[in-house]
């Protein structure tokens, strides 16, 4: 089974590399862009084919490691 | 002085880090691989050193919190046992939750090598009994990610209780954005956790004890440590 | 039974980089038309890059020794004694294509690479050093090259842990298309525990250490080559990701592994991965060698016999253990999380044999694929030199001062310090004199030596005049260790030119070489390693002829070391020299 | 208006970073996770409303900037 774990940072949490981003693409002539925000995806591969229980493992992982829960949400996809 | 230096998959410096704690107080500290379950008998300062602990993927510190080592550390620290954190030491701490907060990438997003001056904010903990409050020391920075940053509410907690120990300053001690080379919020170099035991920095006085090789600024960390122990002791 | 899956075209011939009658040479010394794996073989044993075929009968004119030299040319890197039972071990390479199509992973693995042919030997690296050439400041891909490839320089040595203390960079146009990254490490063992290349004994196995082995970096021709199905998009051949973190369990593994008295022959897996290495530590041992791909650790399902043999995958090792020592060495590489795989054995044959699913997908004579590459004699020519200018025709600045100004706000001449801030120049806690002077100086161990460690060429000289521009590299080299009171000992070199197919550049490579030899026996500045980059040229352009020196000296004591500043007011400015 | 730029490896390239996480979630005792890959992904915010101008500019943000199209490929989407 395939899965998507997406982490954000929590809104308020500063972004730095979002920020420099923000001001590359403007000096890179890119106009339009009001703001950007980084995050991550891990794209997982899971055995079995239980999907409730794929999701259960993710929030698992995401909980132990993939998110720093103090800054960061995470949202977690079983694609199947 | 009894050191345990923890040694994780991709930490670097922590042969620096032996190297100063042998030069300074004489005793070489015992190397803890990150597998082990407990710290050796008679342990008075565990000290995480810095580096790339499984080359700094995921997050700076992350996959090292979560090693077993570090239970062993949390056990230790809730005694009110002395641990020092260093760069990833730092990083490693506030991922394991024993220090509040997180560091992000530095606010130009480079990696940076260069002497800072830090300002050491207060002398009555017992890792600065070697500096007088308000001294400036200078020793050198070597990250991309040490830019500190926690909630308000944690930031104004940390200010409160006189937390902050080392901040970025100017030479004369003044506290300048110009100075403030990562972007850390209010400075802040170096705090301490609630019980003041737990001491997580960015900069390395390891690397600032010898005359020839930099300066002897960062001497007074490991030199009032070793105090404080050989008194307890 | 040999698999014979392809028909060999003139077409793959040509796409594997063969010249006819190079390839007329494979048949004649096999006797029969290679597999597809085999001509993978030649191809990467028989480029330029392996076999230095353009080079070597100029290479041969370069002083090598000294009684100072442990190990001239040939090793995986240079190993020369510096006393007290020490020894140390350095080499330069470039990584001047991968830098161009990906700066940040292609500056990266060239740091990766040299750090491994220096630890490989069984020294921990204690610098790292690098000499960039970069096109014009103005040119539009400059400064995305310039901070992709500082950016990875940094990002690989900062992680492994080894600090970067010297270096130069320099821009100019004829670098627009073609940079140039040469990267440099220096490491330090104990002079007795040095370890080389050549296997030996029979029947010993053949250990496969590291990282697994992915599609990495594998050739254009394999495109060619391989046929397109749905999964044509993972047969791409790509770029080589650099993961020091990786390495620098390699490294910890390795010097365990050493320490343990292993390991009877090593050999880093590089440019041309298991081809190289294998026949490598084969040839240079007198035997044979047999490969089983099926026990090679993948990354990637359903890799061919040709796509292991010359994935370029990063972070791996070749190793010939004493039997006896194999458990205690397979412990070793778990505990650091790395991958270990018995891949083959050595034979009495002298044949080099790769099998996969139970079939013989190549069969060559292992000596000959190393001796009986290619050697060209190019024809060189030597340019007409240009006209001395004359001094007194030139308008003199109007003001010193403003001049004065101007040179030091050029890219070439002003400070560097946005460069080296972004390495880790410290860490190791033994870094004497820091980037920003005429060498670096490190402390070696706990003192009082120090090593002294440069790299230098100017290449408007080399253009000018190539005999003079090769002397006075090294000249510069040797003057920055001395600058820093240091005794110079060795050099590396990595010579950087043109396409070697045309006489005039051709000339540029001869004279550097001969210059740089003379220096060298000048100087009793021997060339203990290096590397020769060639074909560095765009649309029939080439780059100005770079031949990087990289020199180490040593100090007594590194507490006497010299530097730049000016210590106190008032004092005595001296000039020496002509 | 509110836009993701998904940025991932391209197969067959090398993820020194999942292959550390996969790793460490199997020493966390999160089984069943066969592989992971770790991507990027770029919350932005755009000016503007034009659903094709946004996706246009964002395919040029990505080209330039926030992918390396050498060894990453990126997927835009508009959330509107
Ligand atoms: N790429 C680099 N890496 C590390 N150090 C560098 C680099 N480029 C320049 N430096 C350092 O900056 C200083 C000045 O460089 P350069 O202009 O090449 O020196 P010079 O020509 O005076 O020998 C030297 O100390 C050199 O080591």
């Amino acid at each position: 089974m395939k899965a998507r774990v997406t982490v954000t940072l929590k809104s308020g949490v500063l972004d730095p590399q979002g920020k420099a981003i923000e001001g590359a693409l403007r000096s890179l002539g890119v106009d339009g862009v009001a703001s950007v925000r980084q995050g991550k995806v891990f794209d997982i591969e899971l055995d079995g084919s239980d999907r409730a229980k794929a999701e259960a493992l993710l929030k698992q992982a995401a909980d132990k490691l993939l998110a720093n829960t103090v800054i960061e949400n995470y949202h977690v996809e079983v694609l199947g | 002085m009894k050191s345990a230096v923890l040694v994780f998959p991709g930490i670097n410096r922590e042969r620096d880090m032996a190297r100063t704690l042998r030069l300074v107080s004489g005793q070489q500290p015992a190397m803890v691989w990150h597998t082990e379950h407990e710290l050796p008998a008679g342990t008075d300062l565990v000290v995480v050193p810095g580096g790339f602990s499984y080359g700094d993927y995921l997050r700076c510190g992350a996959i090292a919190a979560r090693s077993p080592i570090m239970d062993a550390v949390r056990q230790f620290a809730a005694k009110g046992g002395l641990v020092l954190g260093v760069c990833n030491g730092f990083q490693i701490l506030c991922e394991s939750g024993l220090l509040p907060g997180v560091l992000m990438r530095n606010e130009n997003l480079r990696f940076i090598c260069r002497d800072v001056f830090l300002k050491v904010e207060r002398s009555d903990t017992p890792f600065t009994r070697g500096y007088n409050a308000g001294q400036v020391v200078r020793v050198p920075v070597a990250h991309g990610e040490g830019n500190y940053i926690a909630d308000g509410e944690t930031i104004a907690r940390l200010e409160g209780e006189g937390r902050v120990i080392f901040r970025y300053s100017g030479p004369d001690g003044m506290i300048d954005p110009n100075w403030n080379h990562n972007g850390a919020i209010n400075a802040i170099a170096g705090i301490v956790n609630d019980g003041g035991n737990v001491l997580g920095m960015m900069p390395h006085p390891e690397n600032h004890v010898e005359a020839e090789i930099g300066s002897t600024d960062g001497r007074g960390l490991f030199a009032g440590l070793a105090e404080v122990l050989k008194r307890a002791a | 039974m040999l698999a014979n899956d392809v028909k060999i075209t003139p077409e793959l011939v040509a796409e594997h980089g063969l010249k006819p009658d190079e390839y007329q040479r494979i048949l004649d010394l096999i006797g029969r038309e290679p597999t597809l794996t085999e001509l993978g073989i030649f191809s990467a044993m028989w480029n330029e890059h392996c076999s230095y075929k353009s080079s070597k009968v100029h290479l041969r004119g370069l002083p090598t020794k000294a009684p100072w030299v442990i190990q001239g040319p040939g090793e995986n890197a240079g190993v020369i004694d510096i006393g007290d039972g020490l020894a140390c071990v350095f080499k330069m390479e470039s990584h001047n294509h991968p830098s161009y199509i990906e700066p940040y992973q292609g500056a990266a693995t060239g740091v990766g690479g040299i750090l491994r042919d220096v630890f490989t030997m069984g020294a921990r690296p204690i610098a790292c050093l690098n000499a960039l050439s970069f096109g014009a400041p103005e040119h539009p891909k400059t400064r995305h090259l310039v901070s992709g490839v500082v950016a990875g320089i940094g990002g690989y040595g900062n992680s492994f842990g080894v600090p970067t203390v010297a270096g130069s960079v320099r821009f100019h146009k004829r670098y627009d298309g073609n940079i140039l990254v040469n990267a440099m490490a220096v490491g330090l063992a104990e002079k007795d525990k040095i370890f080389y290349a050549a296997a030996s004994g029979v029947g010993m196995p053949i250990v496969y250490l590291g990282s697994k082995t992915g599609r990495d970096g594998i050739h254009g021709a394999s495109m060619a080559s391989a046929e397109f199905d749905d999964n044509s998009e993972e047969k791409r051949p790509t770029v080589q990701v650099g993961d020091p973190f990786s390495e620098k369990l390699l490294l910890e593994a390795c010097l365990e592994i050493m320490a343990k008295d292993c390991v009877i022959a090593i050999q880093d897996m590089g440019a041309a991965g298991l081809t190289s290495s294998a026949t490598e530590m084969g040839a240079k041992g007198n035997l044979g060698v047999t490969l089983d791909l099926d026990k090679v650790p993948c990354r990637e399902e359903g890799m061919t016999a040709y796509e292991m043999m010359l994935s370029e995958s990063q972070e791996r090792m070749l190793m010939v253990l004493k039997p006896d020592k194999e458990k205690e060495a397979e412990a070793i590489f778990r505990k650091w999380g790395l991958d270990f795989a018995v891949v083959g054995e050595t034979t009495p044959t002298m044949r080099f044999i790769v099998k996969h699913h139970g079939q013989v997908m190549a069969d060559l004579p292992i000596k000959e694929l190393g001796d009986s590459a290619p050697e060209y004699k190019r024809p060189f020519v030597s340019l007409e030199k240009p006209a001395a200018i004359d001094a007194g025709a030139i308008e003199p600045p109007g003001s010193i001062a403003d001049a004065l100004e101007r040179l030091v706000a050029t890219p070439d001449l002003c400070s560097k310090r946005w460069v080296w801030e972004q390495y880790d120049h410290i860490i190791g806690g033994n870094t004497v004199q820091r980037p920003g002077g005429d060498a670096a100086v490190v402390r070696v161990l706990d003192g009082p030596k120090g090593l002294a460690l440069t790299t230098d060429v100017t290449p408007r000289y080399c253009e000018a005049n190539p005999f003079e521009g090769g002397k006075q590299a090294v000249a510069e080299c040797w003057r920055n260790l001395t600058a820093v009171g240091a005794t110079p000992l060795a050099i590396t070199d990595n010579l950087n030119f043109g396409n070697p197919e045309r006489p005039e550049i051709m000339g540029q490579f001869v004279g550097c070489v001969r210059g740089i030899a003379e220096a060298c026996k000048a100087l009793d500045f021997p060339v203990v390693s290096g590397n020769v980059s060639l074909y560095n040229e765009t649309n029939g352009k080439a780059i100005l002829p770079t031949p990087s020196i990289g020199g180490v000296g040593v100090i007594a004591d590194f507490k006497k070391s010299a530097s730049l500043a000016f210590k106190k007011e008032g004092e005595a400015i001296l000039v020496v020299g002509e």
